[in-house]
């Protein structure tokens, strides 16, 4: 494996951990957040909803990610549909 | 895509930027996945483990998805055609 | 043309096509989707309505597509607005 | 922006920079305001067809984001307008 | 400071500016309009909540700015736990 | 990331990389965070002025915004060095 493809795979990899950490946030705020803003403290039970839903959060995206894996071709085989669609009106101009 | 009017280099670039489009497409589609099916099935956070019953939930959610997602590019695909062939029809027009 | 705007706009049509899917098939999901999900398998009712909405979603887009293509010129001229107020801005460090 | 002190080659590049830009942005308002009206206007999915009371909507939907999307640019100008003013008013008392 | 670091930020200047202007202008336009669409016209209530609307959200950007500027250290410290967390994976391959 | 392999060259391009993703982050969770703050605590537009009572609930919605971050991002942090401990040890059974 060759420099360059491994700093793209180690880019893409930083990029999946913190676009799945800010998902992650925005996702289980609005979970477990009161919207009274009584204090602009967390109190214990948001506090303790957070912990619970990050991890609750990742068991999903793992559980998603192996169903997906098996359905990945088939999402392939779809988007290989959209560009036989483009091929078939650019023969036309 | 027509390439053949490309050469060898503009059609190997072209194919990596559809390549490249294509995977976005299926880590964004992928990410929207999770998130609706954990907003969707995923309410209680008394407990630190996704329950039997919220799992259950989350695989025939991106089951269901799957397959709806599936019936809406096929019927995405036909009014594509349909509408490269009404664009062809009017160019023909245009040209009389 | 020469080949650079050539491939730029077979690129951008290609991205607007996949674009178009990504928003139809999001937006028609929550549109027909029965929240209770008894099962895994698509309803009767929910692959009907996918249908009708993929559809009519198409008509919207087209009939808007049509509608902006008169205010384009509008909207140029408000973001020519924006640019202004940075030229003022930076005019002044 | 003040291009004056920007090469030929510089100010080039920036203009495109800036008409990409332009271009995305509407790109984005026009698919925004496409789900937008669709939500709001069509709900009745038991015809295949857009009816005239879905499509009147639509047409209204767009109408008037247009002018209230218009009306929030102008006033968008002026607030900016008045925050260069402060800025500059502070870096004046700064300097002294 | 050199011309490429310029035309950056001068870049990213623009893109803040057309961001919020965008922002705004969805936001605002959630909050003021009427679902009836009973004309296509802008009536008086909707454009003055409008006019209201963007200079209170200017007002909040500021505001947010202004506490945002002293935790932005804390929150590039967060940022880099996220990068020490790649690197022990990618120690491992 | 283990930037002992690379040269000079790719490590500074590596370290240029991760910080304009981490600004990008910064920026993009600023932008959400005060859309939804404005969105909880500005509702009335009678006034053209962000009143008292407005401008103190957003200054809590984003000071619980960022507690909550923070702790969000701490478990975070467990879940995916107890992930990579997983796959070590998978790896492992795999290669006996």
């Amino acid at each position: 494996m060759d420099n360059e493809t491994q700093m793209r795979m180690a880019q893409q990899e930083f990029e999946l951990v913190t676009d799945l950490l800010h998902k992650i946030t925005q996702r289980c705020y609005q979970k477990c957040y009161d919207k009274n803003y009584k204090t602009g403290d967390a109190t214990t039970k948001e506090s303790l909803c957070m912990d619970k839903c990050v991890v609750k959060y990742f068991q999903v995206n793992k559980n998603v990610n192996d169903k997906l894996q098996a359905a990945s071709q088939a999402k392939m085989e779809q988007q290989l549909r959209a560009q036989e669609i483009l091929e078939k009106r650019r023969r036309r101009k | 895509m027509d390439f053949s009017n490309l050469n060898d280099y503009d059609r190997k670039q072209m194919e990596r930027l559809i390549e490249e489009k294509q995977m976005r497409d299926f880590m964004r589609m992928y990410s929207n996945l999770v998130d609706r099916c954990f907003d969707n099935c995923v309410n209680d956070f008394s407990t630190k483990t996704v329950t039997s019953k919220e799992n259950t939930c989350v695989n025939r959610c991106v089951e269901k998805f799957m397959k709806l997602s599936e019936r809406a590019s096929a019927r995405f695909a036909e009014q594509n055609a349909q509408l490269n062939q009404e664009m062809q029809q009017q160019q023909q027009q245009q040209r009389k």
